[in-house]
Formats: structure tokens, sequence, C-alpha cells
């Protein structure tokens, strides 16, 4: 649509300074769907909350995906739900994030074998940015994982990548 | 406060042979097996009796019984043909502080259970679920459609201990 | 006075007034991020954390970072959206509180459009808001953003009746809808607030003062209401209505909103100010007086007039992070079966008074 | 005459803010008005029965943990009070005492989500923080013992896993005195708010009759006026050594059952928890922290259905044993099944904000409901 969707074939000052600011503003303020879905959702609350203050990394639930830039998949996803994951995730706007939290997300975790009605790993359904082990992760494990997020995304670039 | 002896000799006088046994010989629990279509009447009457007044069920769960002829298919799995599918009822009296056990079997082929959701209110669920899991068929029940499991699942009832899981839903692989 | 300054630099009234027009949006622009940030970490000291803390001291910068992360976000329209209401709707929104800053009296030297009817001017023009939240609930196509705004429409028109009751009884004793006249009415010190009874003389002024206050009461919480603010934020519900009528906006057209919603808030506090506390007076007299500096006095002025206005923003705020939400039904029942009774009491009551 | 209207179905989940997890519910509206409510449940339907059936005994609790989150120790308590009934072994003193104090400080963490995450649903955001904020001292308490937040395989049959730390109960008692207040400052900033007495007094009134005929259990039966409390009425473990009431809903702000009665009861209970908790402490003996079992648990053929009082209510398991290493098959009466299923009767009639204050106030842990 616009200039920013643009992607240049080669790199520069101006180019790369955009960059930075671009990016600068999308890693500090990564709002995350209001979204739970099992045991992990507790300890994503528990990261919300006073103790650990996700606020601080500029992050901040808001209850519809339309104004959302990152979901955390914090929790088993089943066949009945793996639907609404995608639905959800396709009703957020670009550019958008996925964290999978917790061993279900990841792989199935300990429903991995007997779990008829789980959907090992959420990444069957939606791509996913970054994975925090753990059944469940602690708080800090999630807040680590955001940040190898912001590490991500700050090194996006509106340059194309040479095809190698 | 009744024994379960008791209660089956109260029972077996009212209804005849819609009670079939009581079952004491294993430890823990005692249960009086009753026939599947009259499990309705004879809840109904524990309930509103005035010397039992068993006012709370506590658990519906339906159990499969796999005592059919088992036969090994070409993939390695096993298919049970035959046998029984059965459902216990732990109710209880909250004022009169006395429990019971009760049992009905169904064939496998066509688990036909009377429903007692106009007994008990949160019978409606239980047999959903057991319904959901196990494939019992509750009559009369009012809405006895899927309730854990997808509604569009049609691999068949997880819990029987035949069961196996598809390789696919809506193109999702399911095993890992 | 502004106006006139601009017109002689630059010898066009046109260009004058296209600067006039532009300065209240850059105080929005520049109170919204403000306000942002201080929301965050207001609720965030007030809930035992630390709230933004990555981006600049003590997270200054995060609404910045938010607005160019906005800015880059994929402005989403639903298929079966409406799509020229859906978006004329955040825009109308916008133009309803921004229209509203041109009556407001910054200071004597300042305000956008002297009108005779500023108040009323203020009071018609932010219903435009209704229209745009209506449109916005509508086009969606969303049932949550349906009920939200038509809870929304329920509530700001039901909201202001009492407050045109409020505003009837300051037109009864300052005589004027004008909202620099009646700021200047105020002057001096705090004492000829029309919280305290204005500049009535002798004991009419005593017996004023209570049904002021309770006036100034039944202004405020009608006012919190109209900017949807919690306890009253209903069309906005979080745990019910997702986010109410803008569920479906995305992007720069939710940044809109987010704006109008400030800037709401703003204009509502201001407009009490101007009622009640002395609009843009300073309490105690100006540092421009005293040390004959003539031009100083206006920068106090306006100073002050920001000050009163945010803390009223705070107080705003402060209810939001503290009170639960009301019901709809009891929303209508606070407005219709008490505010509305009370000013209209209020309203009898200063009548008789100032008729004596 | 009335106008003729259409009725509007709003789906609300399986993303909502405030449907505590993956509940989707159907609502026929009229207006604002609701007419019919259907829960869909099994969007965390997560295969419990499947996987006991696969596994042993032991093997079992980990998964019991996952069912409801937030009490994670009573889902332990419980399945290791059945699973000792069948084999009819008893457990030492010590752990008895560990036992009640962990179920008790759980019971703790989990009423402080209940009632922060209600204050959430009303749109009261800051006791929720402030809650979990004190939560998280239950936890490192949970922590320090052994070693996990959440999820604890913690007790396990026979006995619990590890001895309590030095520390355990000097910090405990601190935590004690320091929670006693807390809950006064609950209490005035959102028990006694008036708009939040407005939202929920005289809402969802669940009367007595359809509370038993309905199986509903725990703080929600209590708030109905029956004085059923497993812990008093069908006695496990030590509990009977204790001295805590039992409070019961009295209709203090208005009818008896309404959705205000059973958030206040389980504030109620949190001081009967810490009252407990007192009393454990000064009592606890040293000695053994397992009991001799056989390493493989090879209950006889039989069938058992045991319960507790876990904070959502009765959670009970029926546990069928064919003599093998593995359960024949294991079913929960899970309280937030159960409890669930009454909602829909609870909702009609009332406006869609009230979905949200009934649904609150029956305290619901989704991964229970779905197993």
């Amino acid at each position: 649509m616009g200039l920013l969707d643009r992607e240049f074939t080669e790199d520069n000052i101006v180019i790369s300074k955009v960059d930075d600011f671009l990016n600068w503003g999308r890693l500090s303020s990564l709002w995350q769907v209001g979204f739970g879905l099992a045991c992990c959702a507790i300890e994503m609350m528990a990261t919300s909350a006073s103790h650990y203050d996700f606020d601080r990394f500029g992050v901040i639930p808001r209850p519809t995906p339309r104004q959302c830039d990152v979901i955390i998949i914090s929790g088993t996803v089943t066949f009945k739900m793996a639907t609404r994951v995608k639905r959800l995730y396709e009703q957020m706007p670009d550019p958008k994030y996925v964290i999978s939290m917790g061993s279900c997300a990841n792989c199935g975790g300990p429903y991995w074998e007997h779990g008829y009605h789980v959907l090992k790993g959420v990444d069957r359904v939606i791509p996913v940015d970054v994975y925090v082990p753990g059944c469940p992760p602690r708080p800090e494990a999630l807040l680590e994982g955001l940040m190898k997020l912001q590490e991500k995304i700050r090194n996006e670039s509106l340059v194309k990548k040479a095809i190698v | 406060m009744k024994s379960t002896q008791e209660i089956y000799n109260l029972l077996k006088e009212k209804f005849q042979e819609k009670v079939i046994q009581h079952l004491n010989t294993l430890p823990k629990e005692e249960v009086i097996e009753v026939r599947p279509e009259s499990i309705n009447e004879i809840v109904e009457f524990l309930r509103d009796d005035k010397e039992l007044h068993f006012d709370n069920l506590i658990l519906l769960s339906g159990v499969d019984d796999a005592n059919g002829s088992k036969n090994k298919l070409e993939d390695g799995t096993e298919e049970i043909t035959g046998g029984t599918l059965s459902v216990y009822y732990h109710i209880e009296s909250m004022d009169l502080r006395h429990k019971l056990v009760l049992k009905v079997s169904a064939p496998r082929e066509n688990p036909e259970v009377e429903s007692i959701y106009d007994v008990y209110g949160c019978a409606n669920w239980h047999e959903r679920e057991a319904f959901d899991m196990l494939g019992i068929i509750f009559k009369n029940h009012p809405d006895l459609t899927r309730i854990l499991m997808p509604y569009d699942w049609e691999f068949g009832y997880p819990l029987r201990k035949d069961y196996r899981n598809p390789e696919f839903y809506q193109g999702m692989k399911v095993p890992y | 006075m502004i106006f006139e300054f601009f017109a002689d630099l630059l010898g066009s009234q046109i260009l004058s007034a296209i600067i006039i027009a532009a300065l209240p949006l850059v105080f929005i622009i520049l109170y919204v991020l403000l306000a942002n940030w201080l929301e965050r970490k207001v609720s965030a000291h007030m809930q035992d954390r630390l709230g933004p803390m990555r981006v600049g001291w003590h997270g200054w910068l995060q609404p910045i970072a938010d607005m160019i992360k906005i800015l880059q976000k994929e402005d989403i329209v639903a298929k079966d959206a409406d799509r020229k209401l859906f978006s004329a709707a955040p825009v109308l929104v916008f133009v309803g509180c921004y229209a509203a800053f041109a009556a407001i009296p910054f200071s004597s030297a300042f305000v956008g459009a002297d009108l005779e009817l500023g108040l009323l001017y203020i009071l018609a023009v932010s219903s435009i808001v209704v229209a745009g939240i209506l449109m916005a609930g509508w086009a969606s196509n969303n049932k949550y953003a349906l009920i939200g705004a038509v809870r929304s429409a329920a509530q700001i028109i039901s909201y202001e009746i009492p407050t045109v009751f409020i505003i009837l009884c300051i037109i009864i004793v300052s005589g004027t809808l004008n909202l620099t006249t009646l700021s200047e009415q105020q002057s001096g010190t705090f004492l000829n607030w029309y919280i305290l009874g204005g500049d009535v003389e002798g004991w009419k002024k005593f017996a004023l003062i209570p049904f002021m206050f309770i006036g100034f009461i039944v202004m405020y919480i009608s006012s919190v209401a109209e900017s949807n603010r919690t306890p009253f934020d209903l069309p906005e519900a979080e745990s019910e209505l997702v986010a109410g009528y803008h569920t479906e906006y995305s992007g720069m057209k939710f940044a809109m909103y987010l704006f109008a919603e400030y800037a709401n808030m703003f204009v509502v506090s201001a407009l009490v100010v101007a009622m009640f506390l002395g609009g843009y007076q300073s309490p105690f007299g100006y540092v421009g007086d005293l040390i004959n500096v003539p031009w100083l006095i206006p920068i106090e002025q306006f100073f002050w007039f920001t000050v009163k206005g945010l803390f009223f923003v705070f107080v705003q705020m402060w209810l939001r992070w503290t009170l639960p939400r009301l019901r709809v039904d009891q929303l209508m029942a606070l407005c219709w079966k008490y505010l509305i009774p009370i000013a209209f009491v209020n309203l009898l009551i200063i009548s008789f008074l100032m008729i004596l | 005459m009335a106008l003729k209207t259409e009725e509007m179905v709003l789906n609300m989940g399986p993303q909502h803010p405030s449907t505590h997890g993956v509940l989707r519910l159907e609502i026929e509206l009229d207006g604002e008005i609701i007419i019919n409510v259907k829960p869909h449940i099994g969007y965390l339907h997560r295969c419990f029965e499947k996987h006991c059936e696969a596994m042993t005994y032991p093997q079992i609790i980990p998964y019991v943990d996952r069912m409801d989150y937030l009490a994670s120790i009573y889902n332990e308590f419980g399945y290791a009070v059945a699973v000792e009934r069948l084999l009819d072994i008893k457990v030492p003193e010590r752990v008895e005492y560990i036992r009640v104090i962990m179920g008790e400080l759980q019971r703790i963490a989990s009423h402080t989500v209940a009632i922060g995450t209600y204050g959430l649903d009303i749109g009261a955001f800051t006791p929720f923080l402030f809650l979990f904020r004190d939560r998280e001292k239950i936890l490192s308490l949970f922590e320090m013992t052994c070693g996990a937040r959440l999820l604890y395989n913690y007790i396990w049959v026979g006995g619990v896993s590890h001895d309590l730390h030095p520390n355990f109960l000097r910090q405990t008692k601190e935590f004690i005195n320091y929670f006693k207040p807390i809950i006064t400052e609950i209490n005035n900033l959102l028990t006694y708010n008036k708009i939040f007495i407005e939202r929920t007094a005289n809402v969802g009134i669940l009367p007595l009759d359809a509370a038993i005929n309905y199986g509903i259990t725990g703080p929600n039966l209590r708030a109905s006026g029956l004085k059923w409390d497993l812990r008093r009425d069908d006695p496990y473990s030590i509990y009977d050594r204790f001295d805590f009431e039992i409070p019961v809903g009295k209709g203090w702000m208005g009818t008896v059952g309404d959705c205000w009665d059973r958030y206040y009861l389980r504030i109620l209970e949190m001081e009967q928890s810490l009252k407990i908790l007192e009393q454990a402490i000064e009592q606890i003996p040293d000695g053994d922290i397992t009991s001799a079992i056989p390493k493989r648990i090879k209950p006889p053929e039989g069938q058992i259905y045991a319960r507790v009082e876990n904070p959502r209510g009765e959670l009970g398991y029926f546990i069928m044993s064919k003599g093998g290493l593995q359960p024949w098959r294991v079913k929960v009466k899970a309280p937030s099944f159960v409890n669930m299923s009454i909602f829909g009767d609870l909702c009609r009639g009332h406006l869609i904000a009230d979905v949200v204050a009934i649904l609150g106030s029956i305290d619901i842990v989704l991964g229970e409901v779905d197993r």
C-alpha cells in the first residue's frame, strides 16, 4: 500500500536508520491478545500482574485481536480450539508475532502420546516466532521469550534479503 | 442411614426382576445392578422415598467392560465385538448420610440406557459426556450431542478400549 | 488576540485562521501523549507495579512508540463491513472532540472561536461523537460493536439532560453562555469561582454555595459518563463486549478513537473547570501583575487552565482504576432517577434564589 | 401490544476476556435481555481419562495436576486419598499435616484468583492485581517446598515428594500475619463497594433445592444456605482435628444464594483456612514423609469412590482396578463441570452484563470442566 510495504533492493544509511526507528516502535509496544488457553494462561496472568509486570516492556493485553501485535499461545491447543486459534491469528493485523508458551503449545507436551484430542504443537496451525519451553514456563521464562522476540524484531529490515 | 444390603432388599421387593443382583464380593464398594430400561423409575423411587431420600447424584460414569471377543486387525490394533458397556451411578443422601452405587450394563452393539436427567439435573451433562466418550445412548435425553469432542468428530468414541485415532482431522495431523 | 497577532504578522487572515485552527490539534496530540503515559503510570503505581520502564526515563517514550507502531499496522476492513461508514466513523468521532476545542478558552489571549453561545456549542458539537459511534457500531457488522454503539448512544443522550440542567443553573447565575465571559466573571481569587457562589453579592453568595457544589458534582458525574470512562464505560466494557464499538478497528482508525477518548476527557474536564472553577483564572492572582509584565499573564492563565483540566483528567483515571463498572439498567437508573431530579430541583432552587 | 422483535444470537468466546479460559457461550438475546444461554465446552479437553488408562498409578499424578490448575495440590490430595483407600494404607502423621497445610494454602491461592478475576469481570481492575501480588507469596512457599510454582507433583501415593524446607513453617506464619490485613483491604476496596454490591446482589440467585438437584457443591452450595463441607461431613485426612467454622450464605446484601453471597463466602473461607493453617503449624509432628509401599503399586480388583473438598467443591475420583498396574477406568467428578451445568438456568432473564457476573461467581476452571 504505502512506502513501508515496499521492499528495497539495496541498503543505505537512510533505510537502515528508518529501519531502526520503525523496529524500535514495534518492539517497544507489543500489545498482546488477552487470551489464555490452559495452565500457562495463569502464569501469563502472573506475568502481567504486579510482581513481574509485563507493562514494563510495553506489553498490555487488548481484548480484541484487531488491535494486537503478538498472540501468546498459552497452553494446550485442542482440535476443537485449533480452528479458533487460527481464526484469531488471521484476524490480527500485520505485522503480527506468535509466542508459543509451554510444552503443550510447542509440541503437545505430556499429551503427545495418548492425547487423541490435542494438537501436537501449535506450529501445525500457525507460524511461531518464539518457543518458550517449560510446563508451565516461569514468568521469567516468558519475559525472556518476549525479549527474544524483541531481538528478532530489531533485526528486521525493509531491505529485501538477497537470494543466495 | 441404611446399608446397601437393606436397600437392595427394599428394591428387590418393590421392583422384582428389574433389579438384577447385589455385587458385594469385590473390595471397597458394593454395587446393585439393575436393568438399563428401568433405571429411571428406580432412581426416582430412591429419591422420593422418605426413608431413603437420595437427593444428590454424585457421579455418573460410563465404563467400557471390554468383555467381548477380541480380534486382532491387520494393523496390530484390536477390535472388540460383543460384551457390554456399563454405567455406574453414585448417589447419596445429603441429610440421611448414606451412599449407594448402582450399575447398569447394556450390550456394546446397542448400548441403550434410560436417561435420568429429569430426576437429577446434573445427569444431563454427565450423560452427554458418557455418550461422547463411550457412545452409550441415553433414551429420552433432551439433547444427546457430543459435549467435549467437536460436534463433527466422526471417528468413534475415544474411551472405548478399541478406539483408534484417525490420521487427520480437518487437515490437522492427529498423531505426534 | 492571538488571531490578530498572527494576522498582523503574516498579513493574511486565512493563514492566521489556519494556524489558529492547528494550535488545538498540536495541543491535543501533546496532551494525548502525556495523558496516555500518565494513565499507564498512574494505573501502574496504584496497582503496585512500575508501568512502562524500558523506553526512555520511566518509559516516557511509550506513547510515541505506540504511535509509531500503530502507524505501521495493517488497516483491516472486514469483508461484510460497510466500507464508507466504517472509514468515516473514526473521523467523525475525532472531529466531534476536535471541534469542541474551538470554543474552549485556554487563556484570555487564546480561544479558537470566542462564541457567544460557547457552552451550547460544545454541548452540541460533542453530540456528533454519538453519531460517529453509532456509525462505527453499525458499519462494523459485529454484534459486540452494535450493542456497544447502542449503549453508547443511549448513555450519552441521557446524560446530556442533567448536564443541560446544570448549565442552565450557571446561565441563571452568570447571565452568559460565552465561556470567556464566564471565566472573566470569576477573576480575582478563588472566592469568586462559581463553585463558591461566583461574584454574586451578599447573603445570596453563601446560600448559593451548597447548590453550586451539588451542581458541580452532578456535572462532573455526567461528564465522566459522557466521555465513556469507568464506572460508565459500558460501550467498551471489556469484560462484556470485548472492546465495544471499536472491536473491529485496527491501526490508525483505532488510534483516532484513542485520541478522541482522551481528547474528550479533557473537553469535559475543561467544561467543568470553565463553569465552576474559574476557567483560566489563577486562584491567587498573577505573577505577571506583581512584576508588571503583562504578556506573562496569558501564559500563566494557560498554565492554570491546563493544570486544572489535567487534575480532573487525573481524577477520571483514579476513578477508572478504583471502581467497578455499572450495569446498563443501573446506569440509566442513576441518570433518570437520581441525577435528573437532583439537577432539576437544583435548578429550581437556584432560580428562586436569584429572583429574590 | 408489544412490538415484534427479532432475537439476536451472540457468541461469547472461546476467546473472550471474561470467559475464564476457553468457554463458548451461545446467548440468545432480546435486546440486552437473555432468553437462553447454551454453554459449549470441550475446548480444553485434554483426554485425562484416556491417559489414566495408559499410565501407572504414580504416573497419573502429574496429569491430575493439570486438571484444575489453580488447585493442583488439592487434585493430588484427592487422588492420593483415593488410591490409598484402594490400597488400604495409612500415611504417617507428618504427611497428613503437610498435606493439610499445603491444601489450605492452595485453597487461599485459588480463592485469591477467584476473587481477583471476579473483580475484573465486574470492571474493577486493581483488586485483581493486588491479589495476584499476594498470591505470589503463597507460590514462593510452594516453590520453596517442591520447586514448582503452579503444577507441583508434590503429593504422592503414600507420602509427599520432599520434606518441608527448614524455613517453611516460619515463613508460613509470616504469610498468615501478612495476609490477615489484606482480607480487610480487599473488603474495603471491593466487597463493600456500592457499585459492586449493586452489580452482584440479587443477581443469579441459586435456590437450594435446585442446587442440590444439580449436584452443585463447594462454596456455591454453601452460599445457597446448606452447611455441607466434606472436611466436616465426610472427613478425610485429619480435618476432624481442627477447629474451624463452615460459613454459609445468609443473603447479607440481598437474597440467599446470589452472586454476592458466593463471592463473600470465598473471603470467609480464606479466613477459615488461615485458622486451620495456624493450628496445623502448631501441631505438626516430626516423622517420616513416606509410608512403606511397594515400588509397583498394584491394587486388588475392585473399585472406589473417594472425595475431597476442593476449593471449587466436591472433587471425587472413581477408580476402577482390574488388578493391573494401570487403572481400568478413572472418572473424575469435577466440581466445575457440575457447577457449570446449571449456568444456563441461572442466566435466564438477566442482562448481558450479568452473564459475566454469574460466570465469575460460580468460579469455574476450564481445565477441570473439560479435563
